[in-house]
């Protein structure tokens, strides 16, 4: 047992968190946000001269072939921004599902410039009736000859609005059941819109008449979801990492805000009230930290980790907007003013709550896990 | 006990000639906008306008006195009007006033006979907006911590200092404000409420970027400002219930905003989106799913004990009972369940919750809103943690002698 | 709108809060609730004398027939010991069931003994595989000629060891559907055994060929499930009321040890932590007092109280465990040592939590009412 | 990153031979009553007699040094025994000993090398079984305001005072306990750590009635006792750590007790509870509802985190890595998930879990045990408020230096 951090994941650690520091610091971040730049190029310039993009891709596809527990903390120190962009969508989960379903040749074209951060992919997979099973794919692909014909509408697609390609689920007309393809984002008849609100990054993908050639389909005809399944399950806990790190980052915010700011001629952290915040605060911090790491290192370990990755989304989810909710309590009006940094934690923890599947739904995939119902 | 809010014969007359009035009086083409930042200043005018009839009939403050421009009307009877200006969307005032709402009650109690003529009267009637000026960067939850000046000068107070999550969009005509007059006095025996004219010179007011600016639906304040004062000459004559008394005065519309006088309109937003839920759209429901169900049922309980304190404490602001942590116990309520509500709604509609997309956005983005604004809320009119305090002391834990709920008649 | 008690509802307050002051002390409770003994004989006579047994029933059997809040004000008031024994089971739900669903001739020979607390009823209606609903019903019945034979277990069943007659719900073994007869506690076959534990006055009863008579059967074979709903509607918010008593006695004991206990050099309830814990416990106390008055007053108006009835039983099954725990916070130490009385409040809001429905069934009877699914 | 306690080649012959020594070892007939209130005389001594022949091999206090009688095991191998003795049903030791648990390490960092050679090898031996005494009735969450007073009168020191919540069934032979040595001495440097043979005169112990006596499943204490001392004569050698010295010397034991030492045998009841949910009664399963394997899933969540922490801890304080509130955090969340998952299987199952009835309670009775402990285990060693107050101070929220961890070792 030795649950400390390699020598390689403390030099990630320290240049990831030198990145933020310098590169992202809170009126950054904000500056960001209000521009609603999906992406700030000289940031994702950076992160791929760092060599990030590539930590999940072999070497032989350009990449550095890390482990999981690496990729996840990188992606700690970047949820301590939280730093918006692709990354997850692009260099974790498109590289995976590539590595996963992609065809040798698939592969050798695309990995590489994905490893680089000149090709910046995208998964549309959830729809109007949101949801993260196979019946939520409902949007369908007419086969003509060896292209495809897409129509239809993608809902709540994470990261589209910078990605050069999409990859795609949807319905064979014919009935082979549910597909995965590659779509160039600026193809005719792809409309991409982001959603305002309450949210960072999430868009609307309309898609009218898109032609899509037999050579961009991944994978077999119907053998999409499973292969989905086995790329996203890798990628859950490095999210849930990004959230440890939206953890860490509002807890120390409001331990340090605790010790700075006097009300009643004294610091408000010694008022046990708000000393209870930050005590939820951290158990919701540890709680996501721990689950999510036990479940990297099943899977690097490649031991069985579907309930512990089950697990860990199911606890991150809850614990980065619980933990987001105290802070706010600890701020009081400071927290609301955006210039402040909190909001963006805050929004970024309802934004990712149902991505790659909500507790509820991963909660119900552990029942036959735990035998509570047939497998 | 009777819960009974249905009308009797005469406050069914009372509701109907209500309705009609509103049928006739209402001006056209008044929007209802989910985020009252959208509120144009043109919407804003056509607001005054409405509450400037309502105010010639007494109906703007229905409770005040008439000789005050109030309309003096029974409990029911205001609730009818409370409850028919919701059915069409707005609050009372039709516009945000806290300043109004709070003040008015405040003067009533503490104002000699020249200030009740001269401040109350262009209230009730609408003719001007008021904003209660309370918090500084360094005085949130410690009220009486503010740092905001205001010196004897001859005939006036010289008010320096700054105030901030102050009021709304488009101005208003007069403030009030705690401000130290005694900066050599003891705490809370240091400090006088002061009632402002906006255009006086030396004030600057700007505005504040917030994830929402809070108010409730039909008032939103819209944006909330910075006031900074500059060596600003109020009339002294302006200063309300004597000379560093102004911690006194402040119990009555801090009791107001923390909930002392209830309510009786209720949360729209959870039965609508109740009502969103088992919409169908293409051929499916939110609510078909069980576990929607399950948490669309605590989430309407959640909303009916809110609504059961909130009446409690309405009957209790409008009799004789003695009143203690009620009001405390409801803001603190409302507070929280508002969060856990907006949580719910996450989780059981999923993202769709997070967008006002005009195409996706349920409930005309009033939910996306909401999602908002629940964080906002925890902490205007005193944290969750300083409605605690209040609850503590009042219940008398760990303490024999209890405190005792601020004046509100 | 006139939420205060009515000049009968003060008087039977201060009576029935002058009995439990007087006659069930703190320690005479701990002293009962270590006898096991079901019912206190003096106590139980006392009771009868004040009228109490008679309340819901009309003059013309005997009672008073007073308004469900005037028996609600009753029953908060002991459930502020909490006073044990079959007040509820027999004065209450059985009248009710009586009223509903009794002939004549068994109202005119068997209500006035209720009344009288000479006959106490208890309902024995749950089995092993628990549930307040028809399909709950497995025990069956053998008609013979126009008697019944009863063979069967029910379990968790109130007050049968202090009960003279049992109401029991079973089904037709010819089909008949689900009937209800009486039966006398002391009958050839009867065996009812005390359920020892975290419970108080639960047992389980076993019938072996115990022979009913005809004329002991109540309401139509196969019109015992609706009857005993109707007859049920109005005792549950008077349950509320009970655990409302409860809860304020809670409080109230909190509130106390919070000025009188001191730590640190001062009175415990100057720390927010414990101040917050009673804070929970009033806020608790308050939703279940509201939603069970609120009810009662539907039912007295006679409004359709459907909704009201099951909003308050799955609040106030929730709110007296609640208020129990946090003042086990409150307390620490002193509240685990039986005498101090703490425990008997635990006890009970764990043995009453599921009793006429738990929370779960409750909120799902609400959910066809706010129309969430077709009625 | 390293989470396993899967054994290396080494490590399961290692177990292999614990569980044939204890296959040998374990005396015949021994129970494993649900509540050890339930654990006779005789079972008591078998238990004794286990954790003689334990303490003979050095495992009965398996991190303890050779020298004083313990097995110096690295942390691997300590784990093992932990979690064979777990398995059939006992912890370690196989009686209630808190005592010998927080007073081995205390003195091994404490005392001098008389007192660790008189004290510490009976106990690791199992010859003696040892109390601990800290509260008070005035003393509870103040640990610091102890009444109890010892005066030192020539070669011993006088013991007048009570003690309550101590020990166990069935007596103990030492016990080891906080007493205010300087009575006119200030707040934390009036106090010192005396050990006390139980067999003098002037002591006398009374058992208490309790909802539970708590204590972990298998080395549940069956009673607690207050326990009076009239002028009891301690050896005056008998005191470690110097005198007025036992406020620091505390800080050892309640960092152990505050889980600051972490545990790796979980809690079984859940898991068994699951199973019995699972299993079919006349053609019904408990887990058959939706309901209840949804509760049944978060429960399973809740205790895996609780694991988490457990080991987290565990390998904290077993390596040299710093500790700040960890300890304090593992026994919080083991208090409020434990009441949490109790009041959770009650809604699962029903008023079963109420009962410990032959014939319908769950678990021969372990889940109602459970509905009851489950509320006791809320305050000893620390209140759940308490554990917040090291938390915070460790974790140093609204102060810029953080309070220090216990020393361990």
């Amino acid at each position: 047992m030795d649950l400390s951090l390699s020598e390689t994941q403390q030099l990630i650690q320290e240049s990831a968190r030198d990145f933020v520091r310098n590169d992202c610091s809170k009126d950054k971040l904000a500056e960001f946000d209000k521009q609603q730049a999906p992406v700030n190029a000289d940031l994702w310039r950076k992160m791929a001269q760092l060599g990030w993009m590539g930590m999940v891709i072999p070497e032989e596809y350009g990449g550095t072939g890390n482990t999981m527990t690496d990729v996840a903390v990188l992606f700690e120190e970047l949820g301590r921004g939280p730093v918006p962009g692709p990354m997850l969508s692009s260099a974790v989960l498109g590289a995976s599902i590539l590595l996963e379903a992609g065809s040798a040749e698939q592969k050798k074209s695309w990995l590489p410039e994905v490893a680089a951060g000149e090709r910046i992919l995208a998964l549309a997979v959830t729809e109007a009736q949101y949801g993260w099973s196979p019946g939520h794919i409902q949007m369908t692909a007419r086969k003509q000859g060896g292209d495809y014909t897409l129509t239809g509408t993608k809902l709540f697609v994470q990261d589209a609005a910078s990605a050069t390609d999409l990859l795609v689920l949807v319905r064979a007309e014919d009935g082979d059941g549910i597909l995965m393809l590659r779509v160039d984002a600026k193809s005719a008849g792809v409309s991409i819109r982001p959603l305002d609100g309450f949210l960072t990054g999430v868009t609307e993908v309309k898609f009218e008449d898109v032609r899509v050639g037999g050579d961009d389909l991944i994978g077999e005809a119907g053998g999409a979801w499973p292969a989905l399944g086995r790329a996203v399950q890798p990628a859950i806990p490095i999210l849930c990492a990004y959230k440890v790190g939206g953890c860490q980052a509002v807890f120390e915010m409001s331990v340090e805000y605790s010790r700075e700011r006097t009300q009643f001629g004294q610091p408000i952290g010694r008022f046990q009230r708000v000393q209870d915040h930050i005590v939820h605060i951290v158990n919701n911090l540890d709680a996501a930290r721990w689950t999510a790491y036990e479940a990297l290192w099943k899977l690097d370990s490649s031991r069985d980790a579907a309930s512990s990755v089950h697990m860990a989304k199911a606890v991150a989810s809850e614990s980065y907007m619980t933990a987001c909710d105290y802070a706010h309590e600890v701020h009081a009006g400071i927290g609301v003013v955006r210039e402040y940094g909190l909001t963006l934690h805050t929004k970024m923890s309802r934004t990712l709550y149902h991505f790659l599947g909500a507790p509820k739904e991963h909660r119900k995939a552990l029942e036959p896990l735990l035998k509570l119902t047939p497998a | 006990m009777d819960f009974a809010i249905e009308d009797s014969a005469e406050q069914s007359a009372f509701r109907q000639e209500v309705k009609d009035w509103l049928a006739e009086n209402v001006p056209d083409g008044m929007e209802r906008p989910v985020d009252a930042i959208d509120l144009s200043f043109e919407q804003y005018q056509l607001r005054r306008e409405l509450g400037r009839r309502l105010g010639k009939q007494g109906w703007l403050y229905p409770n005040m006195p008439t000789e005050y421009g109030g309309g003096d009307l029974p409990v029911e009877k205001s609730a009818i009007l409370y409850d028919e200006m919701a059915n069409i969307g707005f609050a009372l005032p039709p516009y945000y006033d806290a300043g109004g709402r709070m003040a008015a009650p405040t003067i009533l109690v503490w104002g000699n006979d020249e200030h009740k003529q001269r401040f109350l009267p262009p209230i009730c009637r609408g003719e001007v907006r008021t904003w209660q000026l309370l918090s500084e960067p360094s005085a949130g939850s410690d009220l009486a911590g503010v740092k905001t000046t205001a010196i004897r000068d001859g005939d006036a107070y010289v008010v320096n200092g700054q105030k901030v999550f102050v009021g709304s969009s488009h101005g208003a005509d007069f403030s009030w404000t705690i401000v130290v007059t005694d900066p050599d006095g003891k705490r809370h025996e240091n400090v006088s409420w002061l009632m402002i004219p906006m255009d006086l010179p030396g004030i600057s007011v700007v505005p504040m970027d917030l994830l929402t600016a809070g108010g409730e639906g039909g008032s939103g304040c819209g944006v909330k400002n910075s006031v900074f004062f500059d060596d600003v000459r109020v009339p002294a004559e302006n200063l309300v219930g004597g000379e560093n008394n102004g911690w006194k005065v402040a119990t009555t519309h801090l009791e107001v905003e923390h909930g002392g006088a209830g309510r009786l309109a209720d949360r729209r937003i959870v039965y609508e989106f109740m009502d969103y839920c088992c919409e169908k759209r293409n051929g499916h429901a939110i609510a078909d799913d069980t576990a929607a169900r399950e948490e669309l049922v605590e989430m309407y309980i959640e909303a009916e004990i809110t609504r059961l304190f909130a009446m409690r404490n309405y009957w209790l602001a409008h009799t004789d009972n003695p009143r203690s942590y009620e009001g405390a116990q409801y803001s603190l309520r409302r507070k929280l369940s508002g969060l856990d509500m907006a949580k719910k709604m996450l989780r059981i509609a999923g993202p769709v919750v997070l967008t006002h997309d005009e195409e996706w956005g349920p409930l005309r983005g009033a939910v996306e809103y909401f999602q908002r604004d629940a964080i906002t809320a925890l902490h205007p009119g005193a944290t969750t943690d300083i409605q605690r305090v209040i609850m503590s002391r009042r219940i008398g834990i760990g303490r024999g002698e209890r405190e005792k709920a601020g004046k509100l008649r």
